[in-house]
């Protein structure tokens, strides 16, 4: 016999309307349980992505190369030498959707007439960051930096405030050589940007790679090499490690290293290798809060139909003929919840929360965790795959138990029974 | 505004740059004002009062200044502070304190602190940049003040010079004492000015005994110089501005 | 006197799109004290006639005085007083609150007109022995059997001394002997109280006992006779 | 026999249904009662190791020293308010700090540090530093120019435990201050900025370095309980002295950690909010059924003269012990897991470092309060009743006779 057989089917589905304020409150239970899960998966993710993001994005990268004493001692005797032959030397290695952006990163003292402030000097190409960093998105006041401008200097929206200064103002920029002599310069604020981070913004800021490094007289000079995988799946670990092993076979001798972002960023790696365990629990937790409630509505509706159980049995259906009955109800419940639920979770988070939410109010708070001001959902086919699976899966074994329960009514009791 | 405190110490900031022999009377105005002070080397004892609102104190040193760029400085009270010494090589400053009797080197990101609490900053100690150099300088007004006639010398910070000024305006005598310097920002908004007072004779010639460095926008907040010994010309010799000659304390008597 | 009458009543469902004429102008007359029993076959109104004397349902047409009251002057919950305290009523079946004991069930009603609860003790006692039940006064509805539970049923009604004890099929799920009993018990009560019983049965025992038999068809009366 | 009794005897009729039901407020019960006693616990774990590595639960400055720190904005005689603030009866521990920017160097490198004075024998039951030394060891009482630095300033500096670093800065007085100090021991936090920017010196000789004449800069205070400490501020800003100087409550200090805990504790209101309105939706059949299947029954009752009112008193009166049962049920087992993971605590496992970032300790411990116990609960009582409302309000329009027939 088949499973599936046309008339279980019907028999299933006219007895789930039998009683429509059940089958539609015990829905509702489903479909608003399921839609918590994805929708809060979705916020959930979109939260941690953001923080991902940010971090990555924040002169990180997917892959990072430096001379390992950087890491250590952030001054220019541990630089890149040639770093833009060993960009392209690296660059030919990988695919062609992949960006490199070469940097150089110093501590520095920014001067205006009123005030001294440390900063970190970063010396960048203006058109490799685009994609790659924050700083290659547009910017908030302002224009960018041109390739050519010597003297162009980028600050943060809200190092600008604080000193007071505006687009077009000049301000002197010191760093220590090579010799560990201070080098000044003039440069003028061409832009500002907004950073998701208000501690970045009040601490980079940015100039031409050329002219940082004619500056300190440290021609062909960098910090490091940041690369970004654009359309590869960044954050999955086989990629990125598979990169930073072929990249460190051509770096080999060289004295540098290439570093992936999961060692780059440890404990967001870790944080993230969490969330789907903690995904998981949320989902769970939710399921047996409608757990109870579906079993419950099934049972019911099997003590309603007792007679009828006898009644089949009476006519020779065996108890497994009942147990794939009720189960197959059980299953049309699930389908249709999780069909319904899908379809609401899929409006709420790409209508609905469009523009994400503003979690502006928690300002420093957010800040803190290193989470966007604005949360946008993501909905990951993973998590729905997960928020779906966990309900079909423990939705038929907890509606076994009614069905187990139907399958033993025998004919004589029921009928004494009514 | 290093060139503030050069002035303030006269000694040893303004060096007699080889400017470019720029025409014009205001450049020759600025050159001779700073040559008039910078001496080939000198020798000074002077008072430094840091005054605040609530609180005010006072620091009596003595100094050496040789050439553009050289400069030893030791406070000689009060005796807690006795024995601190600042020298000045180059681009590069040393710190000294008698009582860990170590000398340490300020990093360049240090350069823009407090020097010894004052309203001048180390940098005013030890960058050289001339004045003369990153400016455009023009005589704006001219006018007769107890029979000397005073130069009113604007000094425009040039496009790319690394300096925070927006310009400078300088009151020049025609004897080249300078009598004011004031510090604009790029809106040309006065942000601090330095005053020379008081008109005395050191060896021979007329000098301002009391030097006042304040930012407009806290008037009670200011620095005042006060020269007791000036000597100029004098003959010092080299190793005098070395890490070992910072260390010893036979200097200070 | 009569204790009630029905003046020219007529009741008619609807189900869906038919409509059922339950009740046709009937008019009738209940002494204090008597023993009716309403017969006649399903659907002949019987039942529709027993409702709207216990102010369970209100007539479309016509009136029903109770004790010269006209009960459709009263509200949802005068009505449900004058039940309360006035009429007794004995089902068919389910007549009994199947989680509550024999005494319970008659100590409940008792507790709902709000009697004190050493009157109600007494009373439940009375009437338990009254009925015969004494020994099965904490036992549940479902530990009893058919005759017993409407017996309590019966005790239910009459514990609250009404004025008339509707009956609505209540020898209808019982074997002939535990009927008889039941009624016997019930013309007792009728003769010692003096409360006015009426039934509405198609059961011939019940006619039988009755003092006065009314019969109905299609919503009409078609014979009054009293005995 | 009354009416609770008759709800409580019908919830049984059917046990299987109603103990399903019960189970499932028992579970969001229990749930509630722990996942909020552990984020509180959590929370105050948080602010604690917080306020234990840096700012205490109150701290007493000069005026404008929070806002602009200045070597000169100190606390004079600190002693005398000492004794005024150990007086308050729910302070744990009281310690005096100082503070001073300073250059420090070490052999080759140089760099700005902050340098905190400390009393070795208060800071140890005030700050958690002492427990974090990874190499080397805290200060004692008996130390003259030692320090402890942090592990990553430490790096910078390129010093190690024994090593001498020279300290640069300017005393209270202006005066130039200079020490050599040999590095004792070596910290590590795991909170960055800090491991970065803090050196400890013993209070004794920083006082000596710095000039600073007996003064302070700060007085902390930790309180028994967290929740002290509002009520510990108030109290110190009653005091003689304090009134003069400012009286600084964690919440002021640290205004992000506040922040990001109410975030937290939003977003988890927003998921047990959730979770509550699944179970309602999941009981709410059993209400349902707990009077349809018994309207004959309450046309029997109605015919003797229950008024509806009444029915409808009884009916909540079922679904309010039912969901009591269940409230019990899950407070107790809620209490019970809460206690357990108390004692043993609660490992983040691989999101431990993540955490450490912003002072989250290693393990964290749930923390049973009165308000961790009774807020789920009390949700769930409410959604509960409303829900079972939404059945029983039909009682009313239920005719006696239609239901008779049904």
């Amino acid at each position: 016999m088949r499973f599936f057989d046309l008339l279980s089917v019907q028999i299933s589905w006219r007895n789930l309307w039998r009683n429509p304020r059940r089958t539609t409150i015990i829905l509702t239970a489903i479909v608003v349980g399921i839609i918590s899960m994805i929708v809060l998966s979705a916020f959930g993710r979109g939260m941690m992505e953001g923080m991902v993001k940010n971090s990555i994005d924040n002169l990180v990268g997917h892959i990072k190369i430096q001379n390992p004493q950087y890491r250590i001692d952030p001054a220019i005797d541990n630089r890149i030498d040639q770093a833009e032959k060993i960009a392209a030397q690296i660059g030919e290695l990988l695919p062609d959707d992949v960006q490199l952006a070469t940097r150089l990163r110093l501590d520095g003292v920014l001067s205006t007439s009123r005030e001294h402030t440390g900063v970190m000097i970063v010396g960048i190409d203006p058109a490799a960051e685009k994609g790659v960093s924050f700083i290659g998105r547009p910017l908030y006041q302002g224009t960018p930096l041109q390739p050519e401008d010597a003297r162009g200097l980028l600050i943060g929206q809200g190092l600008l405030e604080r000193l007071g200064l505006e687009i077009g103002k000049k301000v002197v920029v010191l760093s220590q050589d090579a010799s560990g002599e201070g080098r000044s310069k003039a440069f003028r604020i061409r832009g500002s940007y907004r950073a998701e981070m208000r501690d970045t913004e009040k601490r980079y800021i940015f100039i031409n790679l050329k002219s940082f490094q004619d500056m300190l007289a440290a021609p062909g000079s960098a910090t490091e090499i940041s690369i970004s995988l654009r359309n590869a799946n960044a954050y999955q670990t086989g990629t990125v490690e598979d990169y930073v092993d072929r990249i460190n076979e051509r770096l080999d001798g060289l004295g540098l290293e290439a570093t992936g972002w999961r060692q780059l960023l440890p404990a967001i790696a870790a944080y993230i290798d969490m969330f789907d365990v903690y995904m998981l629990i949320w989902f769970v937790v939710v399921f047996v809060a409608m757990g109870f409630g579906l079993a419950n509505t099934v049972l019911m509706a099997v003590y309603e139909r007792m007679r009828e159980f006898g009644l089949q049995r009476a006519l020779g259906l065996r108890s497994s003929g009942i147990i794939k009955n009720v189960m197959i109800e059980v299953l049309f419940l699930l389908l249709i919840g999780m069909a319904l639920a899908d379809l609401c979770s899929f409006f709420l988070v790409k209508v609905v929360f469009r523009s994400g939410i503003d979690l502006g109010s928690f300002g420093a708070g957010i800040e803190m965790w290193g989470i966007s001001r604005i949360v946008y959902p993501v909905l990951s086919l993973s998590d729905i795959v997960m928020a779906n699976g966990v309900v079909v899966l423990l939705g038929l074994l907890v509606g076994l138990y009614p069905a187990l329960h139907a399958a033993r009514f025998t004919p004589i009791e029921t009928m004494r029974h009514l | 505004m290093r060139r503030i405190a050069v002035a303030s110490f006269v000694v040893f900031l303004m060096l007699s740059s080889k400017s470019q022999a720029a025409d014009g009377e205001a450049l020759v105005l600025v050159q001779k004002a700073f040559d008039y002070w910078r001496g080939l080397s000198s020798y000074s004892e002077f008072s430094m009062t840091i005054h605040r609102p609530d609180f005010e104190r006072t620091m009596i040193l003595r100094g050496w200044t040789k050439g553009r760029s050289d400069g030893l400085f030791y406070v000689l009270q009060p005796p807690k502070d006795m024995g601190n010494g600042s020298l000045k090589k180059g681009r590069q400053m040393w710190s000294y304190n008698p009582k860990i009797n170590r000398a340490i080197k300020l990093p360049p990101s240090m350069m823009s602190q407090s020097w010894m609490g004052s309203d001048f900053s180390n940098d005013d100690l030890a960058k050289s940049d001339s004045i003369l150099d990153d400016y455009d300088h023009a005589v704006v007004e001219r006018e007769m003040v107890d029979g000397h006639q005073v130069f009113t010398v604007e000094s425009i910070a040039k496009e790319d010079a690394p300096v925070v000024w927006g310009k400078q305006i300088l009151r020049v005598r025609d004897d080249f004492i300078l009598l004011s310097e004031q510090f604009f920002d790029e809106d040309m908004e006065l942000v601090k000015e330095m005053t020379a007072e008081d008109l005395v004779e050191f060896s021979g010639r007329i000098f301002p005994k009391i030097w006042t460095m304040r930012r407009v926008d806290e008037r009670d907040r200011f620095t005042r110089l006060e020269y007791h010994i000036l000597e100029f010309d004098i003959d010092i010799e080299d190793r005098l501005f070395t890490l070992a000659s910072l260390k010893s304390k036979k200097r200070l008597q | 006197m009569e204790i009630i009458r029905v003046d020219s009543v007529s009741k008619v469902y609807h189900q869906g799109r038919v409509s059922f004429r339950a009740l046709d102008k009937v008019s009738l007359d209940f002494k204090k004290g008597e023993f009716v029993a309403l017969a006649g076959p399903s659907g002949s109104g019987k039942t529709t006639l027993l409702n709207l004397i216990g102010s369970l349902d209100v007539p479309d047409e016509g009136e029903v005085f109770f004790d010269q009251k006209n009960l459709s002057e009263l509200n949802d919950s005068e009505r449900a007083d004058l039940r309360l305290h006035r009429i007794g009523f004995v089902f068919q079946a389910y007549n009994l609150i199947p989680v509550l004991t024999a005494a319970e069930n008659i100590d409940y009603i008792l507790l709902l007109q709000k009697v004190d609860k050493f009157l109600r003790t007494r009373k439940v006692n009375d009437i338990l022995q009254e009925v015969g039940l004494t020994d099965k006064a904490s036992n549940r509805p479902d530990e009893l059997s058919g005759g017993q539970q409407q017996r309590v049923a019966v005790a239910r009604a009459i514990v609250t001394d009404p004025q008339v004890v509707l009956a609505d099929e209540p020898t209808a799920n019982l074997d002939s002997t535990t009927g008889r009993k039941l009624l016997e018990m019930m013309q007792q009560m009728n003769r010692t109280k003096k409360v006015t019983f009426i039934f509405a049965t198609h059961d011939p025992m019940v006619m039988d006992f009755a003092d006065r038999l009314v019969s109905l068809k299609d919503g009409r009366i078609v014979s009054d006779t009293a005995k | 026999m009354n009416d609770l009794l008759l709800a409580w005897r019908n919830i049984w009729r059917n046990p299987r249904r109603s103990i399903l039901t019960i189970l499932a407020i028992a579970f969001a019960t229990a749930l509630l009662v722990f996942m909020l006693s552990f984020q509180f616990g959590a929370y105050d774990d948080m602010i604690d190791s917080s306020v234990r590595l840096s700012t205490g639960h109150v701290q007493i400055v000069a005026p404008g020293y929070h806002q602009r720190p200045e070597m000169r904005k100190v606390i004079d005689n600190p002693e005398e308010l000492l004794q005024e603030a150990t007086m308050l009866s729910n302070v744990d521990a009281v310690s005096l700090r100082s503070e001073a920017f300073v250059l420090a160097s070490g052999e080759k490198r140089s760099r700005g540090v902050m340098v905190t004075g400390v009393a070795p024998h208060h800071e140890s039951k005030i700050s958690s530093v002492p427990q974090q030394i990874k190499k080397g060891r805290y200060l004692t009482e008996g130390d003259g120019a030692a320090g402890v630095i942090g592990a990553l300033a430490a790096q910078h500096l390129q010093l190690d435990v024994g090593d001498e670093c020279v300290l640069l800065g300017s005393g209270r007085d202006g005066s130039i201050a200079a020490a050599v100090v040999e590095i004792v021991g070596i910290f590590k936090s795991g909170v960055d900025e800090f491991d970065r920017s803090i050196m400890q010196l013993p209070l004794a000789e920083f006082d000596t370095i710095f000039s600073m004449e007996g003064a302070v800069h700060r007085l902390i205070f930790t309180f028994a309980h967290l929740s002290d400490s509002q009520a510990g501020a108030a109290q110190l800003r009653q005091g003689e002295r304090a009134r003069k100087l400012q009286v600084l409550t964690w919440e002021e200090l640290t205004p992000g950690l506040k922040q990001s805990i109410e975030l937290d504790l939003i977003s988890g209101i927003i998921m047990y909010f959730i979770l509550v309105i699944v179970v309602a939706f999941s009981i709410l059949n059993t209400f349902f059924m707990a009077i349809f299947e018994r309207k004959k029954e309450f046309g029997v009752l109605m015919s003797i003269g229950m008024k509806p009112r009444r029915l409808v008193v009884l009916m909540l009166l079922e679904s309010f012990s039912m969901t009591t049962v269940g409230l019990v049920l899950g407070i107790l087992c809620g209490i019970i897991i809460t206690l357990v993971a108390a004692r043993y605590g609660i490992s983040m496992g691989d999101s431990a470092e993540f955490m450490a970032q912003y002072g989250m300790p290693e393990r964290l411990y749930p923390k049973l309060t009165l308000l961790s116990v009774t807020v789920g609960p009390l949700l769930i009582f409410v959604v509960t009743l409303l829900t079972a409302l939404i059945p029983v309000l039909r009682i009313p329009s239920l005719r006696p006779v239609e239901a008779l027939r049904s």
